[in-house]
C-alpha cells in the first residue's frame, strides 16, 4: 500500500514537472508552427524571464507583479530577438535559422551570464509544507505552479480557437503562402506569435524558478532538452500535442529517476524521443496548430 | 492475370491525407509503347498518383503492378532500378552540382559509388567515368544543353531544368518515363523541340506517361489518355474517344479549372 | 548527466579579474597590499609583478609562480579565492625586497577547470612563462597536467585538490596543503557515527547522495566505506545528476530507504534543491554536508526551518595559530587586501604559497633557485623538528641566518608524508538557521 | 635533454595539436554536413567514443582499485595504428547506430535527434563508472614514444604526426568527394527525393556517410586520447559539437580546406582570448568595473554573434563555394 501511494506520488510529481515543461513546449512548438524553424535559443527566454523577474524583485516589486511584468518584458524582447536575428533570414529557409538560433542563445547566455554573474540565485517565494491527503503529498507551490501552467495552456487554445489571431496563425501554419493569397498579413502574424512563443517561454521560466529555486544562468539551456523532448514528441507544431508530449516527458523522467537508476534523467526524456523518432517519426498527435 | 501489354497497371488504389482522400479507387494502365497522357483538372490526384507508383507514398490499399511486378511496397529506388524514371513538376534538380554532374549522378551501377570502390578501384572507376562522361555529353547534346554542361544548375532557367531533369531520367534509361508537366513553364520553341525529343524516345521504345494541362498538347502527341477526377479514373482510350467522352467535358467545365 | 558538465565547459576562460587587487604594489612598495587600483593600471596580471619602480635587481632574474586554476565557468570561484591570498603574499615578499633580492612574479593560467583548457594553459604557464612554481590545480584538471609537470620537474603546490586520485602521487614535485577526500571523508563518517562530534547521537543509519562531478564524487568511496568500518549502515547510496531542475524523485527513492541523517554531497545549488524537497516530501531526519556548503552562502539559499541543526564539516584551524592569533590576523588582512572574507581554501593557500616562497628562499641559500631546487626544498622546510616558523619574513630570515626551519601553517602543521599530503584535524559545524557554529573538532589521530 | 625546442614552440605546438584534433572533427563533420546535407548535432559523441577506446585498448588492465573493469594496456607505441584504427571503427559504428534511427528524419529530426542521442551517450559516459571510471576518467593513456623521445622531441613527433594523419584523411576524403561516391552524396545534399527517384538507396548512402564522418570523429578522439593522455567524460559535451560546427561554418562547409582552416581559426581565438593579456586589455578599455564573469562570458557572446554573422553574411564561409552550398536549402520549408 506504501508502495502504491509512492508510485501515484511520483506520478504527481511527474506531473507537476510536466506541466511546466508543458508550457515551454507549447511556445516552442507555436513558433516552430509558424516559422518552421527549431529555436535552439528558445531555452534562453525562460532564463531571460526568471533574471528578469529575479532584477524585478531586487528593484522593489512584489514578486506577483514582478512575474507578469517580466513576462510581458522577455514577450516584447523575444520580438526583438527574433526581429533582430531571424527577420533578415527569414526568406532563406529553415537551416539558416536553426544555426542562427545557436548563436542566439549562446549571445543570450553568455549576456545574462555577464551580467548576472554564474553564482545560484533565488525568487522570494515563501517555504511552504505540503497539503497531505491520503499519504499524497502537494505543495501548495507547487499547485499554484501548476495551475498557471494550466491556464497559461488554456489561454493558448482559447486563443488558437476562439481569436481571429488564432485562426490566422493556424492557416499561416498550414500553408503560408495561401494564407497571403487570402489576404492574411503573415508577416504580422508571424510577429505575433514570437510575442506569445516568448510570452509562453518566459511563463515557463518564472515558474520554473518559482518551483525550484535557486537557478543560474543555464537553467533555460539545460531545459531545453527537456522542452525538446516534449514538442518533438507531440509533433513539432502541434501545440496540442505538445501539452500531452510534456506530461509523458515529465512523467516518464520522474518513474524513471525514482524506479529505474536515479543518474539518468534527462536520459528517460531521450530514450523516449528516439523511440517515437524510430517507430512514429510523426509524433502521438495528429493535424497542424 | 496480368496483361503483359501493359507497363503499368494501376488497380483500386487508394490514397488518404488526414481525412482527405486524395486518390479514390483509381484504376487504370499504361501500354507497352505508348505515349500515355493523365489529364484530370487541379486536385484530381495526378502528382499523387506520381508519387504512389514511384514509391513516394505507399497506397492505403490497390496494387500496383510494373510489368505484372506487384511494386507496393518498394522504396523509390528500386522502383527506379526496376525501370521507372521520373520527373517532378517543380524540377527537383542538384542546384549546387554542375550539370554533367547532374547528368553523371544518374547512371546506375557506378562503382566509384561505394566509398571502397572509390579508394580501392581507381582503374575500373576511371574506366566507367570515362564511359559515363561520354553519355552524359550524348545527352547534353541531345537536350542541346552543351553550352551550360559545366554550369551550376542553380543557374538555369526554369525550362532548362525541365531538360536537365529529362537528361536525368534518359541516363538512368528508364523503360517508362514519367513526366509531371514537362512543358509547364517551358517557352514554345523548346516545347516544340521537347516533344521532338519524347517522340524520339518513344520511337527507341520507351514508354512514356506524362501529366500536362494543355489538352491540345496531350491530344496531339499522345496514343492513350487516362482522364483522372476526385482521385478516380474518370474514362481513359485512345485521344479521340476521350474528346467526344461526355463526363470528361462535365468534369473539366463543371469541376472547375 | 550532462547539465552541469555543459556548465563546466561553457565556462569560458579569461581571468577572474581581481580590480580592488589592480596594480597596488605599484604605490611604492609600502607594506601591505592596499586596494588602489587605479583604473586602466598594471590591472591584473601576466607578469602582474609589481615591476618595482626603485629601478632594481633586473627583471630578467624575477622568480615566477604560476596560479594554474578554474578562473571561469562553474569552479571559477576556486581562482577566485586563491589568487588575492597569493597575490596578498607575493606582494608583501616583493615589498620586503623580494626573494634573494629577486623580485616574485605572478602568472595566472586559467583551467576552465576543463582537461583541454588546462593542459594549454599549464604548457604556456611552463613553456612560455618559464614559471618556477605551480600553485593549483584543481582535482579535475590534474591527471591532464600531470605529465607536464613531471617532466619539466615543476615543483606544484595545490591548495585545492583534495581528490583521491592524488592520493599515491606526488611526494617529488607534487604537494598539497589541503586534506585528501579520503580523509575528509573518514572525518564525515567519523562524526557521524559519535555524538561525540556531532552533539546529537550515534547515527547508525545514514543515507549517502553523491552528486555527479568529479569533485563530488571523490567524497563517495572514503564515506561510504569508513562509515560501515565505524560499524553503521549505509541506508543507500545515490549518485544524482548535477544541475537540473528538480530532485523530488531522487529524494523520495533515498527517504524510502529511512535513514537518520543524510549525508549531502553537492553544490550549494543543488544541495538547496534537494533539501528543499525533501522538507516537502516530510524528510524529519538530519543532513550532513561538506565543506562546500558549509558556509555563508549556502545558508542563504535555504531557509531556517530547513537548515536549522543541519551538520557540517570543514577543517579546523591549526589550534596553535588561533591560539596565537593568527587566524585572526590572516582574516584581517585579506580583508585589508581584497575587501572581502577568506574563501573556501584561502588559509590553504596561504600555507601553500608560503611553503612555496620559503623553499625558494632555501634554495636561494643553498645555490641556484631553480625548478628542481625548489621541489627539493618544499618538503623539508616543512618538516620537524627544526625550528618552527609560521610566517614567510619569519622563515626567511631564519634561513638567512643558516637555520633549517619547520613551518607550521593555519591548516595545520603541514608536515608533508611520502605522497606529499598533510593531514588536518576537522571542525564539525552545525548552523543555526543564520550561521555556522564550531560543535566539535576532529583531530586527525582519530581518524 | 638531446633535444630541445624553445618553450614558445612547446606551446604552440601544443594548440597546434589541438587545432588539428579539430580539424579532423571538423572534416568529419563536413562528410555530414557540408557534403551530405545531415544535420547532426551530436558530433562530440562520436569523438568521445573514439577518444574512450583508444584510452581503454591501452590503458593498464585494472588492479584491484583501478574504479575501471576495462583495460588492455595493448604496448605503445607498437600498437598506435590499432588504437586509432578501433577507435574509428567504434565512432564509425556508433555513428551508423545513430544513423539507423535518425537517418529517415526530416533535417529538423535528425538536429535534435542526434543532439539528444549525444546527450545520451554523455550522460552513459559519467554514469558507466566501469567503463569509463565516471567522472574521474581514465587518466593513463600512454603517450606513445614519449618514453623513449623525451619531452620536446615527442611534442614535434606527436605534432607531425596528427599533421600527417589529418593529411591523410584529408587526401582520403577529397578522393572520395571527386569520385561518383562525392557526386552520390552531393545529390543527396541537393534533393535527396530526386536522388532516390533516379535509383539511389539514399538512406543507405546517408547512413555510409554518417560512418565515415562517424570515423574520422572517433580517429580525432583517439588522437586527443593519447596526446592528452586523460580522457574525462565531462570533456565531451554538446559545446564540441557546436564549436565544430562554428569552425566548419566559418572555414566553409563543402570544402575539406575550409574545415581545416575554420578549425585553426577557432583554436587561435579559443587560446588567444584565454591569454591573460587579452582579458586585461578588454577589462581597461571598459568604461565600467567588470564582474568575474564578464570577458570571459564576453568571448562566448563573440563566438555566438560569429556564427549568427557567418550565416547571414557569408554563408559559404571563407573557402566555401558559394554557388555550390549556400546555407538556404535543406530545411522543412
Amino acid at each position: 500500500m506504501a508502495d502504491f501511494v509512492g508510485v501515484v506520488q511520483t506520478l504527481l510529481y511527474g506531473l507537476i514537472n510536466g506541466s511546466v515543461i508543458a508550457v515551454g513546449a507549447v511556445g516552442l512548438t507555436l513558433s516552430y508552427g509558424v516559422t518552421r524553424f527549431i529555436n535552439f535559443a528558445y531555452g534562453e527566454l525562460l532564463t531571460l524571464g526568471a533574471y528578469t523577474a529575479l532584477l524585478l524583485v531586487g528593484m522593489g516589486l512584489g514578486l506577483p507583479v514582478a512575474a507578469v511584468v517580466a513576462v510581458l518584458v522577455i514577450g516584447v524582447g523575444g520580438v526583438l530577438v527574433a526581429r533582430v536575428f531571424y527577420d533578415p533570414l527569414s526568406d532563406r529557409g529553415a537551416l539558416p535559422l536553426l544555426i542562427t538560433s545557436i548563436g542566439v542563445a549562446f549571445v543570450l547566455r553568455n549576456l545574462v551570464r555577464a551580467a548576472a554573474g554564474t553564482e545560484a540565485r533565488q525568487l522570494p517565494v515563501p517555504l511552504m509544507r505540503p497539503w497531505v491527503v491520503a499519504g499524497l503529498r502537494l505543495n501548495p507551490v507547487d499547485a499554484g505552479v501548476m495551475i498557471a501552467a494550466v491556464v497559461a495552456m488554456l489561454s493558448i487554445h482559447l486563443l488558437l480557437q476562439r481569436t481571429m489571431l488564432g485562426k490566422k496563425m493556424r492557416a499561416t501554419s498550414g500553408n503560408e503562402q495561401l494564407a497571403r493569397v487570402a489576404g492574411i498579413d503573415t508577416d504580422a502574424v508571424v510577429r505575433r506569435t514570437w510575442l506569445i512563443s516568448s510570452v509562453a517561454g518566459a511563463v515557463a521560466g518564472v515558474l520554473l524558478a518559482v518551483q525550484f529555486p535557486p537557478f543560474r544562468p543555464t537553467m533555460g539551456w539545460d531545459f531545453l532538452i527537456v522542452v525538446f523532448s516534449a514538442t518533438l514528441l507531440g509533433g513539432i507544431g502541434k501545440p496540442y500535442g505538445a501539452m500531452v508530449g510534456a506530461l509523458v516527458v515529465g512523467v516518464a523522467m520522474s518513474v524513471g529517476t525514482r524506479y529505474v537508476a536515479t543518474e539518468y534523467t534527462m536520459a528517460y526524456a531521450f530514450a523516449i524521443l528516439v523511440l517515437v523518432l524510430l517507430f512514429k517519426p510523426e509524433g502521438i498527435a495528429g493535424g497542424e496548430l | 492475370m496480368s496483361d503483359t501489354e501493359n507497363v503499368l497497371e494501376v488497380r483500386d488504389v487508394v490514397k488518404a491525407f488526414g481525412g482527405i482522400t486524395a486518390v479514390d479507387a483509381a484504376s487504370f494502365d499504361v501500354p507497352d509503347g505508348s505515349i500515355t497522357g493523365l489529364i484530370g483538372p487541379n486536385g484530381a490526384g495526378k502528382s499523387t498518383m506520381f508519387n504512389l507508383v514511384t514509391g513516394v507514398l505507399t497506397p492505403d490499399s490497390g496494387r500496383i503492378r510494373l510489368r505484372g511486378e506487384d511494386v507496393v511496397g518498394e522504396p523509390p529506388h528500386r522502383i527506379a532500378e526496376a525501370g521507372v524514371g521520373r520527373t517532378f513538376q517543380t524540377p527537383k534538380v542538384f542546384a549546387g552540382m554542375s550539370v554533367r554532374e547532374n547528368l553523371a549522378f544518374a547512371a546506375k551501377d557506378q562503382t566509384g559509388e561505394s566509398a571502397l570502390g572509390a579508394l580501392l578501384r581507381p582503374g575500373t572507376v576511371a574506366k566507367e567515368e570515362a564511359e559515363i562522361g561520354e553519355r552524359v555529353q550524348e545527352t547534353l547534346e541531345f537536350l542541346e544543353l552543351d553550352h551550360v554542361a559545366d554550369e551550376y544548375a542553380r543557374g538555369l532557367s526554369g525550362g532548362q531544368r525541365k531538360l536537365l531533369e529529362l537528361g536525368r531520367v534518359l541516363m538512368l534509361d528508364p523503360e517508362l518515363v514519367m513526366l509531371d508537366e514537362p512543358a509547364a513553364g517551358v517557352n514554345p520553341a523548346l516545347t516544340d523541340r521537347l516533344l521532338e525529343r519524347l517522340h524520339e524516345l518513344n520511337d527507341e521504345g520507351r514508354t512514356l506517361l506524362l501529366i500536362e494541362h494543355d489538352i491540345d498538347l496531350i491530344m496531339n502527341n499522345c496514343d492513350h489518355v487516362v482522364v483522372m477526377h476526385n482521385g478516380s479514373k474518370l474514362a481513359s482510350g485512345p485521344p479521340s474517344r476521350i474528346q467526344e467522352d461526355e463526363r470528361v467535358v462535365e468534369a473539366y467545365l463543371g469541376g472547375g479549372e | 548527466m550532462p547539465t552541469p558538465t555543459r556548465r563546466t565547459f561553457i565556462g569560458a576562460t579569461g581571468t577572474t579579474i581581481l580590480t580592488g587587487l589592480a596594480g597596488c604594489a605599484g604605490s611604492g612598495g609600502g607594506g601591505t597590499a592596499t586596494p588602489t587600483s587605479t583604473a586602466g593600471g598594471s590591472s591584473g596580471d601576466d607578469t602582474s609583478t609589481p615591476t618595482s619602480t626603485a629601478g632594481d635587481s633586473g627583471s630578467e632574474a624575477d622568480i615566477k609562480i604560476g596560479v594554474l586554476l578554474p578562473f571561469t565557468g562553474e569552479y571559477d570561484w576556486v581562482g577566485a579565492n586563491v589568487y588575492p591570498v597569493t597575490k596578498m603574499l607575493v606582494d608583501e615578499i616583493n615589498a620586503n625586497g623580494g626573494i634573494d633580492g629577486r623580485n616574485v612574479g605572478l602568472v595566472r593560467g586559467d583551467t576552465e577547470a576543463t582537461v583541454d583548457a588546462s593542459v594549454s594553459a599549464a604548457q604556456k604557464l611552463v613553456n612560455v612563462d618559464k614559471v618556477d612554481l605551480i600553485v593549483g590545480p584543481t582535482s579535475l584538471t590534474f591527471t591532464g597536467v600531470k605529465d607536464l609537470i613531471e617532466e619539466n620537474g615543476i615543483p606544484v603546490i595545490s591548495p585545492s585538490a583534495g581528490t583521491t586520485e592524488l592520493d599515491d602521487v606526488g611526494g617529488e614535485f607534487i604537494f598539497r596543503t589541503v586534506p585528501s577526500d579520503s580523509l575528509g571523508g573518514r572525518a564525515i563518517s567519523k562524526a557521524i557515527r559519535n555524538e561525540q562530534y556531532n552533539g546529537i547521537t550515534d547515527y547508525s543509519k545514514m543515507g549517502l547522495m553523491v552528486g555527479n562531478a568529479p569533485a563530488l564524487q571523490s567524497f563517495k568511496a572514503p564515506i561510504k566505506s569508513s562509515f560501515e568500518e565505524y560499524g553503521g549502515t549505509v541506508t543507500n547510496t545515490l549518485d544524482y545528476a548535477t544541475g537540473k531542475s528538480s530532485y523530488q524523485a531522487e529524494v523520495s527513492k533515498m527517504l524510502q530507504s529511512n535513514p537518520e541523517i543524510i549525508c549531502l554531497v553537492g553544490t550549494p545549488e543543488d544541495s538547496a534543491k534537494i533539501m528543499r524537497a525533501a522538507f516537502q516530501a516530510g524528510y524529519e531526519g538530519n543532513w550532513f554536508v561538506t565543506q562546500d556548503q558549509t558556509n555563508a552562502e549556502f545558508l542563504s539559499l535555504i531557509e531556517p526551518q530547513i537548515s536549522d541543526g543541519i551538520l557540517g564539516l570543514v577543517e579546523a584551524d591549526n589550534p596553535e595559530a588561533v591560539e596565537a592569533g593568527r587566524i585572526e590576523q590572516f582574516t584581517a588582512d585579506v580583508k585589508a587586501a581584497t575587501g572581502s572574507e577568506p574563501g573556501i581554501f584561502a588559509k590553504n593557500t596561504y600555507d601553500g604559497v608560503n611553503i612555496g616562497t620559503l623553499a625558494m628562499v632555501a634554495a636561494a641559500q643553498d645555490g641556484d633557485v631553480t625548478r628542481e631546487s625548489i621541489a627539493a626544498n618544499i618538503p623539508t622546510v616543512a618538516k620537524p623538528p627544526e625550528q618552527d616558523v609560521t610566517t614567510y619574513s619569519e622563515g626567511a630570515s631564519a634561513i638567512a641566518e643558516g637555520t633549517d626551519v619547520n613551518y607550521e601553517g593555519l591548516v595545520g602543521p603541514c608536515d608533508f608524508n611520502e605522497y606529499g599530503d598533510i593531514s588536518s584535524p576537522f571542525a564539525i559545524m552545525q548552523a543555526d538557521g543564520t550561521e555556522w557554529n564550531q560543535i566539535a573538532t576532529l583531530p586527525a589521530s582519530e581518524l | 635533454m638531446a633535444f630541445a625546442i624553445p618553450g614558445v614552440a612547446s606551446f604552440l605546438l601544443s594548440i597546434g595539436t589541438l587545432a588539428l584534433i579539430y580539424a579532423l572533427l571538423a572534416i568529419g563533420l563536413n562528410v555530414h554536413y557540408g557534403y551530405t546535407g545531415l544535420l547532426n548535432f551530436g558530433h562530440v559523441a562520436f569523438f568521445a567514443a573514439g577518444a574512450f577506446t583508444s584510452a581503454i585498448l591501452t590503458v593498464p588492465p585494472p588492479g584491484p582499485n583501478a574504479g575501471y573493469a576495462l583495460g588492455f594496456g595493448l604496448p605503445m607505441p607498437l600498437s598506435l595504428p590499432v588504437s586509432l584504427l578501433a577507435a574509428a571503427v567504434v565512432g564509425g559504428v556508433l555513428a551508423t547506430l545513430v544513423g539507423l534511427t535518425s537517418v529517415r528524419l526530416g533535417s529538423h529530426y535528425l538536429a535534435v535527434a542526434t543532439f539528444a542521442l549525444a546527450g545520451i551517450f554523455e550522460d552513459v559516459l559519467v554514469n558507466e563508472e566501469w567503463l569509463t571510471r565516471g567522472t574521474f576518467g581514465l587518466n593513463s593513456v600512454p603517450k606513445p614514444g614519449r618514453a623513449v623521445l623525451g619531452a620536446d622531441l615527442w611534442q614535434v613527433s606527436y605534432f607531425v604526426f596528427a599533421l600527417l594523419l589529418t593529411g591523410l584523411v584529408y587526401l582520403v576524403v577529397e578522393r572520395l568527394i571527386d569520385a561518383p561516391f562525392g557526386r552520390l552524396l552531393k545529390g543527396i545534399r541537393e534533393e535527396e527525393q530526386a536522388a532516390g527517384m533516379l535509383g539511389k538507396n539514399t538512406d543507405w548512402v546517408k547512413l555510409k556517410s554518417f560512418a565515415i564522418g562517424g570515423m574520422i570523429a572517433g580517429l580525432a578522439g583517439g588522437v586527443y586520447a593519447h596526446y592528452i593522455g586523460s580522457v574525462v567524460a565531462v570533456t565531451f559535451v554538446s559545446l564540441v559539437t557546436f564549436l565544430v560546427w562554428v569552425a566548419l561554418l566559418m572555414g566553409g562547409a563543402g570544402s575539406n580546406r575550409g574545415a581545416i582552416v575554420g578549425a585553426f581559426l577557432l583554436i587561435a581565438f579559443r587560446e588567444g582570448t584565454r591569454l591573460s593579456a587579452v582579458n586585461d586589455f578588454v577589462v581597461s578599455v571598459l568604461p565600467f568595473e567588470a564582474s568575474a564573469t564578464l570577458v570571459p562570458s564576453l568571448r562566448f557572446v563573440i563566438i555566438g554573434l560569429l556564427l549568427v554573422l557567418v550565416v547571414r553574411y557569408r554563408p559559404a564561409g571563407l573557402l566555401g563555394n558559394p554557388d555550390e552550398l549556400v546555407l538556404s536549402e535543406g530545411g522543412e520549408r
